[in-house]
């Protein structure tokens, strides 16, 4: 116990160290400064703005940086009326959305949402069709699509989720997702419900994908991140922090720092693709 | 006769057993598999992560992979929600026990019962719809926070503390209540001089229930202001983290192991918090028959 | 100067007390008045009855109605028979320190916070009920009722003892006395005598079962579907609230949830109603 | 010689929770005399006491028509009067109650209550005046060396005898006692009526007993209550 206690010491010890070393650049423009950032929306960002905030504020105590969850049309919602001071969504905002919030729009990752089942699961790949099948319930049994003969269990993010948007849109085409679909309120418990179930299957962010669930192909592409980086996967987005009118202040600084290079490293590290 | 009625017993006791020991062992399920699962994530570094606890303590440097913040945040929400409800609830208790008529603390306690009953998300989703009316009103200002959070956790708890007040006011007997007005003291002095002395422990523990309530909610929160990661609240117009809704938040969205062995640590942090709470309240109250019992 | 300021205080008291019950108008007020749009068109028929697919232009709260009662009768099948279980286990068949434990277990069970059924539930009670039925992803009707019985019972289980209590020792005696058993003496004397304590209890856990949110929000896996069967997903009123409450302010469907509050809040009058009425009945009973 | 009128009652009806004690009862008592109210248990002798301090209306379910005037410096007020300072009138008129009700405080802070109750004084006034009023109940040498431990460690005797130094402290004109002995043994009932023989100089004592050779042993008065009204039983010479 207290061995991995001092590891950990160490370990973030030797991090900051090198931080402050190699990205001193990128943190200076915080220095001195005072104030509150209230941050809300999609799940996929919460990795990285968690990261962000903790090196700007390790580096200045006298900043305070909230982040909320509550999906993309949270973001959208919540920085439209003044809540918060940066809106993330995982998709686009739509033009109604831009117009009446006069929202202006950060693209700093991309990321993909590949479709995912048990790894107890022999099935590794289904075609568009398929997919849009099985989600709208239409096909309800494994052995339909070449695997046991079991039951399938539909896993479905809420509806104020970006992930669900996109890949409502670029994978189902806009079908109907099955009323028996379970909810889920996020990415990681997506994971965790796939997982846990054998005969499940669902849909989570390219960057949350590990041993725990296993990814399938989509029309034969694989969702790995050099697909979703060339283009080649379709079922991609962008991954957007919105705020109301022209940032100022700290929140553009917060935001100018996404888009530095130890921002971008940030987005690496946390498994999303850098824009740059 | 006699053999069908033995059989009828039996079949009492032993559905009695079974239910007692199913109930039991359910407890026991939920909170040992809690407990095995998490006691090895319980550490110093579970509360205070990285950072060193003394720089956390003094809020020199801000926690993080920590609970401190959530255990931060939860305690400022118990200690304000308190502050709001215990003057407006012991008042009220006061006023329904000393003043009122029967007509009028029947009429109240009907609007007192509803309150009592309301589930907690309908208090959060009032809280929550406030703050953006008050937004709207005063655009800017206020949004929901620690302040509003509090508040209505505050209107969630009211109901308690204006009942305790008001049922160890009136439990006490009619010759506690005669003598300081026999020696000329006014209505109001005999009731803060005596009458209050003598029903604090029942106040006392019922405050102390309350504030149980107030470390255990997330449905009022969660609309009303508390997020997944602030560090620890600045002021009370911040947002802020608690307990309650770390371990929900971690419970369904948690990306590692790693993050999900700190859910189970908040758990039991959270679980220890209402028991210690419980049993003060448990030892405040039965202090008070034992008085009880050598004063009859 | 002594006087004013007394006087001062009282009106305090006044104040406090009145604002108090205010407060209890003010939220339903708060309710009707940003539900009313939904309802007012003579929609309330529709959005009882409707199904949500806020993309079609419905907002219907049937299913979420559905669900909410049949997670919380479900939870009171479940908790009623083992409440009145150990409540005859406490107060009739065991004696001394067992049935002080007892008690004082039940009693620390009030304490448990529900966020922590929640989460055990997620990673215990789901993985097992998937197990076992072999169907289903788990999070459905059955988990989340499961679940709530536990939330349930010691409110229940302390209300019947409580009331059991009541009655008064003599009648008690008087069974003893012509050779009875204890259980006869339960049967034939304490339950009949406080059934209205009984049913005050059963109608106060009703409304705890009703008026939760985290454990149906976090197990029973929130489909926006009417369900057919124990292991089919469901949505409750209060996790209505919360998945939908951060959608756009003017929105019919943000205001839909209003229409599940009004419920809710219907829901707790008619039930605290019901107990007056049982305790008025209760006393007389007692006479 | 005629007495002095200390109290005055008149036409007062009295009733608690339905059921009539006093039926139009006019009645006078004397000054600096112990009169005895006695009657068979349970017609409401007790009640009738908290009629002349007004103690009834902190009670639910009484009622109260008709008068009672007191002599306070040389007229007779009216103490049902509109705007008659309740508070005042208790300072007036002590009581000591059947069974012992000390506070859950000291010794010493119980008797002295009543003048924190009533503001205004200094520590050494009030100090002073503690020590007087024990010495007049006779509790002093039992407790002069334990002021500040909890009252309710005293005996059952000690108790009563607290209570009355407790209702002594305000100097009233009248003292109500209500059965002051019965909770008492022998001996410190004895000790009692020898205190009430010697507070009778300064004092009008109104004294509900039961026992009738205690009655004839202390009472310049005896009266009894009975269906309603007070009868004038008998003086003493």
């Amino acid at each position: 116990m207290k061995t991995r206690v001092t590891a950990v010491f160490a370990l973030v010890a030797l991090s900051l160290f090198f931080c402050s070393g190699a990205f001193a650049a990128a943190l200076d423009a915080f220095k001195g400064e005072k104030g509150e950032i209230r941050i809300a929306g999609g799940t996929a960002h919460i990795p990285v703005m968690k990261e962000a905030a903790a090196r700007i504020m390790g580096l200045n105590p006298d900043i305070q940086i909230s982040i909320a969850g509550g999906g993309s049309g949270v973001g959208v919602k919540q920085v439209g009326e003044g809540l918060v001071d940066i809106g993330n969504t995982g998709r686009t905002p739509t033009e109604d959305e831009v117009k009446q919030y006069s929202l202006q729009m950060f693209k700093w990752a991309i990321d993909g949402v590949a479709i995912v089942v048990n790894p107890a699961n022999k099935i590794r790949s289904l075609s568009q069709d398929q997919a849009a099948a099985i989600f709208a319930g239409k096909i309800t049994n494994w052995k339909e699509v070449g695997g046991d003969d079991k039951q399938i269990n539909l896993y479905t993010r809420d509806e104020a989720s970006g992930t669900r948007e996109v890949f409502w849109e670029k994978a189902l085409k806009k079908g109907d997702i099955a009323a028996t679909a379970n909810v889920i309120v996020s990415n990681g418990a997506m994971k965790g419900a796939v997982s846990q179930d054998p005969y499940g299957i669902g849909y989570v962010s390219v960057g949350h994908i590990d041993e725990t669930v296993a990814p399938v192909a989509f029309n034969g592409i694989e969702p790995s991140m050099e697909n979703v980086k060339e283009g080649k996967y379709p079922v991609a987005r962008g991954l957007f922090s919105n705020t109301k009118g022209e940032p100022a202040g700290l929140v553009k600084k917060f935001i100018d720092y996404l888009f530095t290079e130890e921002g971008q490293q940030i987005v690496v590290e946390k498994g999303f693709i850098s824009v740059q | 006769m006699g053999e069908v009625r033995r059989l009828q017993e039996a079949g009492v006791l032993v559905f009695s057993w079974l239910c007692g020991v199913l109930l039991l062992g359910a407890v026991i399920a939920v909170i040992g598999y809690l407990f095995v699962h998490g006691w090895r994530s319980i550490s110093l570094s579970l509360i205070f992560g990285a950072t060193p606890p003394l720089d956390a303590l003094l809020m020199k440097r801000h926690v993080f992979n920590g609970l401190f913040p959530a255990v931060v945040g939860t305690l400022s929400l118990i200690v304000l929600s308190v502050c709001w409800a215990i003057p407006i609830g012991m008042a009220s208790g006061i006023y329904l026990a000393e003043y009122a008529g029967a007509g009028t603390k029947a009429f109240l306690n009907l609007f007192f019962d509803i309150l009592a009953g309301l589930p907690s998300i309908v208090v959060g989703l009032f809280g929550f719809s406030a703050a953006i009316f008050l937004n709207r009103l005063f655009p800017g200002s206020i949004h929901p926070c620690l302040l509003i959070s509090s508040i209505a956790l505050a209107f969630l708890v009211l109901p308690y503390i204006i009942r305790t007040t008001q049922m160890a006011l009136e439990g006490l007997p009619l010759s506690a209540r005669l003598t300081a007005l026999s020696l000329g003291a006014s209505k109001l002095q005999n009731i803060t001089h005596v009458l209050l002395p003598q029903s604090l422990s029942g106040i006392v523990s019922g405050v102390i229930l309350a504030i149980g309530r107030c470390a255990e909610d997330t449905a009022v929160i969660m609309l009303t202001g508390v997020v997944a990661s602030a560090g620890v609240p600045r002021s009370l117009f911040s947002h802020y983290e608690a307990l309650p809704f770390y371990i929900y938040y971690i419970s369904s969205q948690y990306t590692d192991r790693e993050e999900l062995a700190t859910g189970y640590g908040a758990a039991i942090i959270l679980l220890c918090i209402c028991m210690v709470l419980f049993l003060t309240a448990f030892v405040i109250k039965r202090q008070v028959s034992y008085h009880a019992l050598y004063r009859a | 100067m002594r006087r004013t300021k007394e006087h001062a205080v009282e009106i305090f008291f006044v104040f406090s007390a009145y604002f108090s019950a205010l407060l209890t108008v003010v939220i339903f007020g708060f309710m009707l008045a940003l539900g009313l749009p939904l309802l007012a068109e003579g929609r309330i028929f529709s959005i009882m009855t409707q199904p949500w697919a806020p993309h079609l232009g419905q907002f219907g709260i049937q299913p979420m109605i559905v669900g909410t009662l049949a997670i919380s009768l479900l939870s009171m099948l479940f908790a009623f028979p083992l409440s009145l279980g150990c409540a005859i286990l406490i107060s009739v068949v065991s004696r001394g320190t067992v049935s002080w434990l007892l008690r004082k277990m039940v009693e620390m069970m009030t304490g448990i916070p529900t966020v922590i059924y929640g989460f055990v539930g997620i990673f215990l009670l789901v993985p097992l009920v998937r197990e076992f039925f072999a169907a289903g992803s788990g999070m459905c009707v059955l988990s989340a009722a499961l679940m709530l019985t536990l939330l349930v019972s010691p409110t229940m289980i302390l209300f019947f003892c409580e009331s059991f209590a009541r009655v008064p020792d003599s009648y008690g005696k008087a069974v003893l006395a012509v050779g009875g058993t204890e259980i006869q003496k339960f049967f034939h004397v304490t339950l009949p005598n406080s059934w209205p304590g009984v049913v005050i209890g059963f109608t106060l856990a009703l409304g705890r079962a009703l008026g939760d949110t985290l454990i149906a929000l976090m197990i029973a896996g929130n489909a926006v579907q009417t369900p057919n069967s124990l292991l089919d997903s469901a949505r409750t009123l209060t996790s209505h609230i919360a998945l939908v409450f951060a959608a756009d302010y003017e929105s019919l469907e943000f205001k839909a949830i209003f229409a599940c509050g009004i419920f809710l809040y219907l829901f707790t009058t008619i039930l605290v109603m019901a107990v007056r009425l049982l305790g008025v009945g209760r006393e007389r009973w007692a006479r | 010689m005629e007495k002095a009128v200390k109290i005055r009652t008149e036409n007062l009806c009295f009733s608690y929770n339905g059921r009539t004690i006093l039926h139009k009862t006019s009645i006078e008592f004397a000054e600096r005399e112990i009169t005895a109210i006695v009657g068979p248990s349970g017609s409401g002798k007790s009640t009738f006491l908290l009629t002349l301090n007004r103690l009834w209306e902190a009670i639910p379910r009484c009622s109260l028509q008709g008068t009672v005037a007191m002599n306070f410096d040389g007229s007779f007020h009216d103490i049902y009067r509109e705007g008659y300072p309740v508070t005042r009138l208790r300072r007036q008129v002590g009581m000591v109650f059947q069974i012992p009700n000390p506070l859950p405080m000291s010794i010493y802070r119980n008797v002295a209550f009543p003048l924190q109750l009533k503001g205004g004084l200094t520590k050494e006034t009030i100090r002073a005046q503690v020590e007087d009023c024990l010495r007049k109940a006779r509790l002093w040498d039992e407790v002069h060396d334990r002021l500040h431990s909890s009252a309710l460690d005293l005996s059952g005797g000690q108790q009563q005898r607290l209570c009355i130094a407790r209702a002594l402290i305000l100097q009233p004109e009248v003292l109500l006692l209500d059965e002051p002995t019965s909770a008492l043994d022998h001996a410190t009932a004895a000790a009692i009526e020898e205190l009430l023989l010697e507070l009778k100089k300064n004092c009008t004592i109104l004294l509900v007993s039961h026992y009738l050779n205690q009655v004839t042993r202390i009472a310049d008065t005896v009266i009894e209550l009975h269906n309603g009204t007070l009868v004038r039983k008998g003086e003493k010479a």
